[in-house]
């Protein structure tokens, strides 16, 4: 089961700042183990946040992106208490949401 | 705890969202298929991808900014963010030029975000980042080089 | 600022002096002998200095000079380890030395993989071409190192001299014994003696 | 705390003021500093510190048991402040541990558990740098504060400073080689004077730190492990008692340097 992800969002004035940390291999497909056989792909492809429900951002991810992806965004009109909402789904179709409070 | 995207779409109310987006031409058009744009994230060229996005031309713009290391201590993990001041941004996308996958990633905006995100990137070796932003319909790009450094000791 | 730290330094040697040293020593000795374990070719007996490590280890600690007389006998026994190439020639192929100055593979824990040479971990001390930005600084530029000395027969002996065993010249050098240990085959020798002094090579034409 | 932040600030000022390298800092070590400037928030060390904590309070093992009574130094369960005062004596196990061996002496004791931890960075060894980073997190930027009242914990300070210093392999090498001396790096990576406060305090409170360059959080003997490696010593086994000596005289050097583990380095 995927690891939880750390959600981070501080109000700054009329935007709030959010920060996600990501727990997931993001392998490539293009790296050889130890074994000297390819490790097939399996990273994170789409990562949605929503505000207390509403959609702000969809994005899309490749195999570039990082292991242990880190991703941060600002959301317009949100304030203390207000709920950031984020979930990931990777290319073997596992999927992870966690929400946090806007600080 | 986890939810399938199709449950987070109904949850949040996205599907509209979802459907305007597909019809950008940056998710499938099909929504029971994966929404992940598999032809962009397969181009070897900035101008394969601009074709398989359907950019036709990309103008200069100040009001885009690439913040990232001049030289990157390790490929494995370089930070970049793009911000737009550009009115009306709805889409960013992070391009590494000398990636052998060299779309990292595409975020769509919805009018309550603002177009200023931040993530991490592996380089394979030194190269250009580019930044593609869409706004009001129009395109722009601009670019920053990223070296990358052998960090520390060998062994 | 400077002063407090180096007061506080003082102190503690001399707190450790002030001990029974040498027990500290043996009690050394028996807690490396347990802590450590045989891996691949870095087996324990690894553990085992010789003479020069020792008398360096103990000046390093205490902060003291090697005494004159033990450190001219120990280069003198360093200096009688250096192998001239049989066959009078120090330069190789210069395109071969980036490679060997950029790789720090070999003599761990691991074996490499068949047909991988140990490298020679130069650029994690020294600069070497102007290219390579990512360079330590323990050891000092080699940069221009032929455009600046020339190519004369003593430079030639003493920078092979130096590759092979850089003891001879300072007992207490924090350069490895490149030639006297087999870190590097003779063959790599030549090929980083050609880059140093070839006015081709990156290091002189750049 | 107000007082205390303002003396770290001086002391930073004087380091700062006082170091003649940091003038001639090259283009590339600046922005080699911006790098790891940028990296610095989002250390995904956070999720390693959010799965140690669930195995501190889960119960697990023949005793079904968590380790919330583990005794750290300061008492069974206080988190807070034991691990900047840690490695020390513990009358219970007879020796002198560092924070992962307290950790699986905990796991074994109270848990009845006997974690695989021969093999950095897998199996059990993974759950402890969790539960270190837990409890290292509990403790950022209070002082270095490793004890030697008891005489054991005096032996390991003379034993872990003559390891520091004792050249020997293939290449040569000790600790001292690269770590005895201000402003030297290998390639562009800074490389602390151990033999220095102020140095010796941050290199000794960096760990667990999340190393960019293989995706591993690594604790403080791992560090040490790898410094071996690279030195072409034979392989320091987990819990060796060179290990935890090294610690001890890193910490003791470093004493009242406020912590700062978890960190990010390359």
């Amino acid at each position: 089961m995927a690891s939880p992800m750390r959600i981070r969002a501080r109000a700054e004035g009329a935007v709030a700042d959010v920060r996600v940390l990501m727990a997931h291999e993001m392998e490539t497909g293009q790296r050889k183990g130890s074994d000297g056989k390819v490790v097939p792909a399996w990273f994170i492809q789409e990562v949605v946040a929503s505000h207390n429900g509403k959609q702000v951002m969809v994005a899309q991810w490749g195999p570039a992106v990082s292991k242990n992806p880190y991703l941060q965004f600002k959301v317009k009109g949100a304030k203390a208490g207000d709920k950031i909402a984020v979930t990931w789904k990777d290319n073997k179709g596992e999927s992870r949401t966690d929400e946090a409070a806007v600080a | 705890m986890s939810m399938n995207r199709r449950e987070v779409l109904k949850a949040g109310g996205g599907a509209a969202v979802y459907t305007a987006l597909a019809s950008m031409g940056f998710f499938a058009a099909n929504p029971a298929m994966a929404a992940w744009n598999k032809a962009a994230f397969e181009t070897k060229s900035i101008a394969d991808t601009l074709k398989v996005l359907g950019v036709s031309g990309t103008a200069n713009s100040a009001d885009v900014v690439i913040t990232s290391p001049d030289i990157a201590e390790n490929g494995a993990v370089v930070p970049v963010g793009v911000a737009s001041k550009i009115a009306k941004t709805e889409m960013i996308a992070v391009m590494v030029e000398k990636n052998p996958s060299m779309m990292a990633g595409m975020y769509e905006f919805g009018a309550n975000a603002e177009a200023d995100i931040s993530m991490r990137v592996k380089m394979g070796q030194s190269s250009d980042v580019y930044a593609l932003v869409k706004a009001d319909g129009k395109f722009y790009m601009t670019k920053k080089e990223v070296k990358v450094t052998l960090g520390g000791c060998g062994g | 600022m400077k002063k407090v730290f180096i007061t506080t330094a003082t102190l503690v040697f001399l707190a450790g002096c002030a001990a029974t040293g040498t027990d500290y020593n043996k009690m050394t000795q028996d807690v490396l002998k347990s802590s450590f374990e045989s891996r691949h070719i870095a087996t324990v007996d690894r553990l085992n200095q010789d003479a020069l490590q020792a008398a360096c280890s103990e000046a390093e600690m205490t902060g003291k000079d090697l005494d004159p007389a033990l450190r001219k006998k120990l280069e003198a026994a360093e200096m009688a380890s250096i192998k001239y190439p049989a066959d009078g020639k120090f330069f190789g192929d210069w395109t071969k030395a980036e490679k060997t100055a950029q790789s720090g593979d070999g003599h761990t824990w691991k074996k490499l993989k068949d047909g991988t040479p140990n490298g020679g971990n130069c650029y994690n001390c020294h600069q070497i071409t102007k290219k390579e930005l990512s360079y330590g600084n323990i050891g000092p530029s080699l940069y221009q190192y032929g455009k600046l000395r020339g190519s004369g027969d003593d430079v030639v002996k003493y920078t092979w001299g130096k590759l092979y065993n850089a003891k001879a010249y300072n007992a207490c050098s924090n350069m490895p014994r490149m030639g006297h240990k087999n870190l590097l085959t003779e063959q790599q020798l030549k090929d980083i003696m050609a880059y140093l002094f070839d006015p081709n090579s990156p290091v002189n034409k750049d | 705390m107000k007082k205390h932040f303002l003396f770290s600030a001086a002391v930073a000022l004087c380091v700062l003021g006082s170091n003649a390298a940091y003038a001639q800092k090259s283009a590339s070590e600046q922005a080699i500093d911006k790098y790891r400037e940028l990296i610095a928030d989002g250390n995904p060390a956070e999720l390693y510190e959010m799965e140690g904590e669930e195995l501190w309070k889960k119960k697990a093992g023949p005793k079904n048991a968590s380790l919330e009574k583990c005794d750290l130094g300061l008492g069974a369960g206080v988190l807070k402040g034991a691990y900047p005062q840690l490695p020390r004596y513990f009358a219970d196990a007879g020796q002198v541990q560092d924070l992962e061996m307290r950790l699986v002496h905990c796991m074994k004791t109270l848990q009845g558990l006997d974690p695989k931890v021969a093999n950095y960075n897998k199996d059990d060894h993974k759950k402890v740098i969790a539960l270190a980073t837990y409890v290292v997190t509990q403790s950022k930027g209070m002082p270095l504060s490793v004890p030697q009242g008891h005489p054991e914990e005096q032996r390991m300070y003379e034993i872990g400073k003559r390891a520091f210093f004792y050249r020997a392999g293939p290449m040569d090498y000790s600790c001292a080689t690269c770590h005895q001396a201000d402003g030297q790096r290998i390639r562009l990576q800074g490389l602390p004077n151990l033999t220095k406060n102020e140095a010796a305090g941050k290199a000794a409170t960096s760990w667990p730190a999340y190393r960019v360059s293989n995706s591993q959080l690594w604790p403080m003997q791992q560090r040490i492990n790898d410094c071996y490696r690279l030195q072409r010593f034979p392989f320091p086994k987990f819990g060796s008692d060179v290990s935890v000596a090294l610690s001890v005289y890193m910490g003791v050097n470093g004493k009242g340097v406020p912590s700062q583990a978890p960190t990010i380095k390359r």
